[in-house]
């Protein structure tokens, strides 16, 4: 929650002059269940950073050495902060690199 | 109210005397300031002020862009988009065009937006009626706009180019009717003094970065949705605006009788230090036709006086009392109705509650007339007089609105 | 200030006559000769064919009436058949003038009740020769102004012109000419 | 001035790394109007100007004291989209002649199906036929959602929500969805595509596109957008969803483009009936047409079969 201000407070009109500030929301507390990468098994395709509707999958320019011996200059990850879990990165990832873990467990 | 006979200061500010319907001015005035964007659709008796603005823009005389929209409701909305990205805008409707617009005029009211928007009173529908009265004005009083009447065609030319001083004000930042008769005022060919132009637009700077437009440079979000965490502060700012709108409202009429030589208060009376019978009224007709009569009532010997106002929202409650407290009867001549209300006058109530609230009681008639521009004869103010002075006699305020000129 | 001098109007015509145009140019004229003006139609309807009226008051200071005009000083009649229609012989005053688009015969006839003056002119034909059709307004006013005497024709004329540009305006004003050349009394 | 994006979107990797929408709004999990919106900006980069409708993403992205928008962005009313965005174009135009401003913001107009379909059409109607250079974008998720899911002119046929509801005696929505894009196509505009979040290089490369004719009028985009809520699908389905509508013929990705008539793939290849996917895989995971009988499918079958003999005809006149 932000702090409630008076009306004198507050820019007219109800503006919002901060671009993006709904970062404050942390959407992440929604979630019942978590999209865990197999950071082995994901071929760094794109397509779980392009389909989330929130954006909640960061590519970071990690180098990251797979178990099969493949190196990657890019690592996707999942910003917990935001992701509401809802599944699309999941149920799209080609190589089912992506599985979904109920929050409760994962306590 | 005499000021309207004399001259400007000569000082090379009146390029021309012309002759013009009031709709024609405020097409003049509208020019005279420079809008970027026009956005209107045409209604009956507005329809000349857009037909004039079209053919400026169409003879290069106005750089703006003309924006003939499919609904009045689209005419307030496009007006709203313009204003939010910075540009100086002018609308204009009547009637059910301002009905149909009325969802957007408290959205442009609580965005902010200096719109000026004329309004030519008419009467509203059923049955439909082409004819001038205050019922559209009326209607949307609460929405949070400055409202002027303007009473002559010279007033609505200089309150245009006052409007747009005072709604671009980033102390104020509301928009603004100016509205005044239809069919009596909006196509009746005056004299008015056309100032000019490069002396009009020194008035009226334009004022970049007083308040956020939508510019990819400096994001911004209009139109958010407030929860009722937040709905009460944003919407009392807008309250608080418009009540603290009357000092710049001031400030401007004194500048501009400063360049102008014109000055209009926000209530104006005719022989009224020592009336005893006062006629309240607002509009050109009304006023009119109430001073002649007035002029007759005192050749006999009776003290009668016009009140007229003209700051309509934010309502001068205070100088109204000032200038009635000595009255000894009061009438106030309301062209609408309000149906259902414990009196049917609502500029009425407006003059009742400010008086009472200073505790000011005299005898008050409400009297409803001119709508759909029914002639309200010189004679019938006449007799209204006559009748106050019963009243005062009596010393009671009749229960019922007078509805004058009912067959 | 000197005395109030002042002059009531009415235009009688038809939408699409050009009454309510007539009465503009007027009071603009008058407007442009240093006289207060206030012209307004009764109709703003646009309506082809039907009877309108136009008030015009012309005075040399400030009025304040907003009333319509009920018995004018002068009428001016685009079309004989609006005698009756408005009962012009009635409302305009005893001592006033009617202007009439009517030949001297047919005036005669039509106005013998009317006991003030009669001003009469061919608009019609006027109109047909310089406009080759039946919009009576221009010459109407150039008889109106041979009346009224208070707004000099060339103010007119040059108004006129602006209203309406090119050859168009040019014809109309020479329209306002021949009337004010033409038009007569009734003895 | 921040720059506008140049480089086309053939690729995958062609997509702007850069977020212009969220996160942090309040969509629901799993929102495909939501990816629409940020697909869009995407392509159309930071000079970018909003104006939304009322409706979900509204009052998701704009909650007060937070905005998801990293681009200007108003609101105003439901139906008036199109014609605030007209209002805006004007300023900028006039401004810029005027010398008082000089942007190249382009401005696009959002709204949903209720918005656009039903109370917005006028506004709509008006823009398109001035030619305002505004792009308006259309997400498609085929009901008022945001009022709890009840029926639009967008609603397609038999589909459950809360005011075309299954009963005894009439089983969902009785009417056909509204063809939104003959009507926008019948203004003459220069630019007009439907698109999909489930095939987003080509909504995406469509956006560009539509940006680019705005100095020749207004452009049209009408994105298919799934609502898990309202559809009553799992909210991971949303993008599955949107590519059997496309793969099934439900939804057929096309373009109308300066006069030409243009089917999109996959869609080029369905006017051969055998290339699309069975119907039943498109409707069966849809709670909102669980209730659907036999005769109910052929009958929607029937109404796709006869669109498409429609863009068929289409194509063949306009191709």
């Amino acid at each position: 929650m932000s702090e409630l201000k008076s009306w004198t407070q507050i820019p007219i009109g109800g503006y919002i002059t901060e671009p993006k500030n709904s970062m404050n929301n942390k959407t992440g507390s929604w979630r019942t269940q978590r999209p865990v990468i197999d950071q082995d098994a994901c071929t760094r395709c794109r397509i779980c950073w392009l389909y989330c509707p929130e954006p909640a999958i960061l590519e970071l320019d990690k180098p990251y050495v797979a178990k099969n011996g493949r190196k990657y200059s890019i690592t996707f990850e999942v910003n917990y902060d935001y992701c509401k879990g809802c599944g699309i990165c999941a149920n799209e990832c080609p190589v089912k690199a992506i599985k979904m873990v109920p929050e409760v467990v994962q306590q | 109210m005499t000021q309207v006979l004399e001259r400007p200061r000569e000082r090379g500010i009146v390029v021309e005397k012309k002759g013009l319907t009031t709709n024609y001015a405020v097409a003049q005035a509208v020019k005279d300031v420079d809008v970027d964007v026009v956005a209107a659709y045409p209604i009956t008796p507005q329809t000349t002020i857009i037909e004039k603005l079209a053919e400026y823009v169409a003879n290069g005389e106005l750089d703006a862009e003309f924006i003939p929209v499919e609904s009045e409701h689209s005419a307030l909305s496009a007006a709203v988009g313009a204003s939010a990205a910075g540009a100086r805008v002018f609308t204009a409707t009547s009637a059910q065009g301002l009905e149909l617009m009325h969802e957007i005029l408290h959205i442009a009211s609580g965005l902010r937006l200096p719109i000026v928007m004329a309004v030519p009173g008419r009467a509203l529908s059923a049955p439909i009626s082409i004819h001038g009265d205050y019922q559209d004005l009326m209607n949307i009083r609460d929405t949070g706009w400055i409202i002027y009447i303007a009473s002559t065609a010279q007033e609505a030319y200089d309150t245009v180019i006052e409007a747009f001083r005072v709604a671009e004000d980033p102390r104020v930042q509301l928009p603004v009717i100016v509205s005044y008769d239809g069919f009596l005022m909006s196509h009746t060919t005056e004299p008015v003094d056309v100032y000019d132009p490069k002396v009009v637009r020194e008035f009226t700077p334009r004022r970049r970065n007083t308040r956020p437009i939508l510019n990819p440079e400096n994001p911004v979000t209009i139109g958010a949705l407030a929860t009722p965490d937040w709905y009460y502060e944003i919407k009392y700012q807008t309250i608080n605006a418009l009540k603290s709108s009357r000092g710049v409202i001031d400030e401007v009429d004194s500048e501009f009788n400063e360049k102008f030589g014109r000055s209009y208060k926000p209530v104006e009376g005719f022989m009224i230090d020592d009336a005893d019978y006062v006629l309240v009224t607002y509009g050109g007709a009304a006023t009119w036709n109430a001073l002649e009569a007035a002029k007759e009532a005192r050749d006999r010997g009776l003290k009668a006086g016009v009140l007229r106002i003209r700051l309509f929202r934010p309502f001068p409650a205070n100088d109204l009392v000032k200038v009635l407290s000595n009255a000894k009867a009061i009438a106030v001549i309301d062209r609408a109705v309000a149906p259902g209300s414990p009196i049917e006058g609502p500029v009425f109530k407006d003059v009742y509650i400010s008086l009472h609230m200073a505790g000011v009681d005299k005898p008050m008639l409400s009297v409803i007339h001119g709508l759909s521009q029914r002639t309200m004869y010189i004679r019938d103010f006449y007799e209204l007089y006559y009748r106050l002075k019963d009243i005062a006699k009596n010393g009671k305020s009749p229960q019922e609105s007078l509805f004058m000129g009912l067959r | 200030m000197e005395g109030l001098s002042r002059i009531d109007i009415t235009f009688y015509g038809r939408g699409g006559q050009g009454a309510v145009t007539a009465a503009q140019v007027l009071a603009e004229a008058a407007i442009h000769s240093g006289l207060f003006a206030s012209a307004f139609p009764e109709y703003g309807a646009e309506r082809r064919g039907a009877p309108v009226r136009a008030y015009v008051r012309v005075a040399n200071q400030y009025l304040g009436i907003r009333e319509p005009i009920e018995k004018p000083d002068v009428s001016v009649v685009f079309d004989t058949r609006l005698i009756d229609v408005f009962n012009i012989t009635k409302i305009t005053k005893p001592n006033g003038t009617i202007v009439i688009n009517s030949s001297e015969d047919y005036a005669k006839q039509m106005l013998s009740q009317f006991n003030g003056k009669v001003v009469y002119v061919d608009a019609y034909g006027i109109s047909m020769k310089y406009l080759g059709k039946a919009i009576v307004n221009t010459p109407m006013l150039g008889a109106l102004l041979r009346v009224i005497g208070m707004i000099n024709i060339e103010v007119v004329k040059e108004l006129i012109r602006n209203t309406f540009r090119g050859r168009i305006g040019q014809l109309n004003a020479e329209a306002i000419d021949e009337a004010y050349k033409l038009a007569r009394v009734i003895p | 001035m921040a720059k506008q994006v140049k480089v086309g979107i053939r690729t995958i990797w062609d997509v702007p790394k850069e977020e212009y929408f969220g996160p942090g709004q309040l969509t629901c999990a799993g929102c495909g109007p939501s990816l629409a919106v940020r697909l869009m900006l995407k392509a159309a980069g930071p000079n970018t100007i909003i104006a939304n409708a009322t409706g979900c993403i509204e009052v998701t992205s704009t909650q007060y004291p937070y905005t998801a928008w990293a681009v200007p962005y108003i609101h105003v009313a439901f139906e008036n989209a199109a014609a605030v965005a007209s209002g805006i174009e004007a300023a900028i135009k006039a401004l810029n002649r005027k010398g008082i401003a000089n942007t190249k913001a382009k401005v696009i107009a959002l709204a949903g199906d209720g918005g656009t379909y039903d109370i917005g059409i006028q506004a709509l109607s008006g823009m398109l036929e001035r030619g305002h250079g505004v792009l308006y974008v259309l997400y498609d998720n085929e009901a008022y959602m945001n009022t709890g899911i009840q029926r639009s002119g967008g609603t397609p046929r038999f589909a459950w929500t809360t005011t075309s509801p299954v009963g005894s005696k009439i089983r969902g929505k009785v009417q056909s969805k509204k063809d939104i894009m003959s009507i926008v196509i019948a203004h003459r505009v220069p630019y007009a595509a439907t698109a999909s979040i489930a095939y987003p290089i080509d909504f995406m490369s469509k956006v560009k596109k539509a940006l680019d004719a705005l100095d020749e009028g207004p452009a049209f985009l009408h994105v298919f957008a799934p609502c898990p809520p309202g559809w009553r699908i799992d909210e991971s389905k949303t993008v599955e969803i949107a590519r059997l509508a496309v793969d099934t013929g439900v939804f057929p990705l096309y373009e109308w483009d300066h006069g030409k008539f243009r089917l999109n793939p996959p869609s080029n290849a369905h006017i051969d009936k055998s290339k699309r996917k069975p119907l039943i895989n498109y409707i069966k995971p849809q709670g909102r047409f669980a209730h659907l009988k036999e005769d109910e499918i052929k009958a929607m079958e029937a109404e796709i079969d006869s669109y498409w003999d429609y863009l068929t005809r289409l194509l063949k006149a306009f191709g």
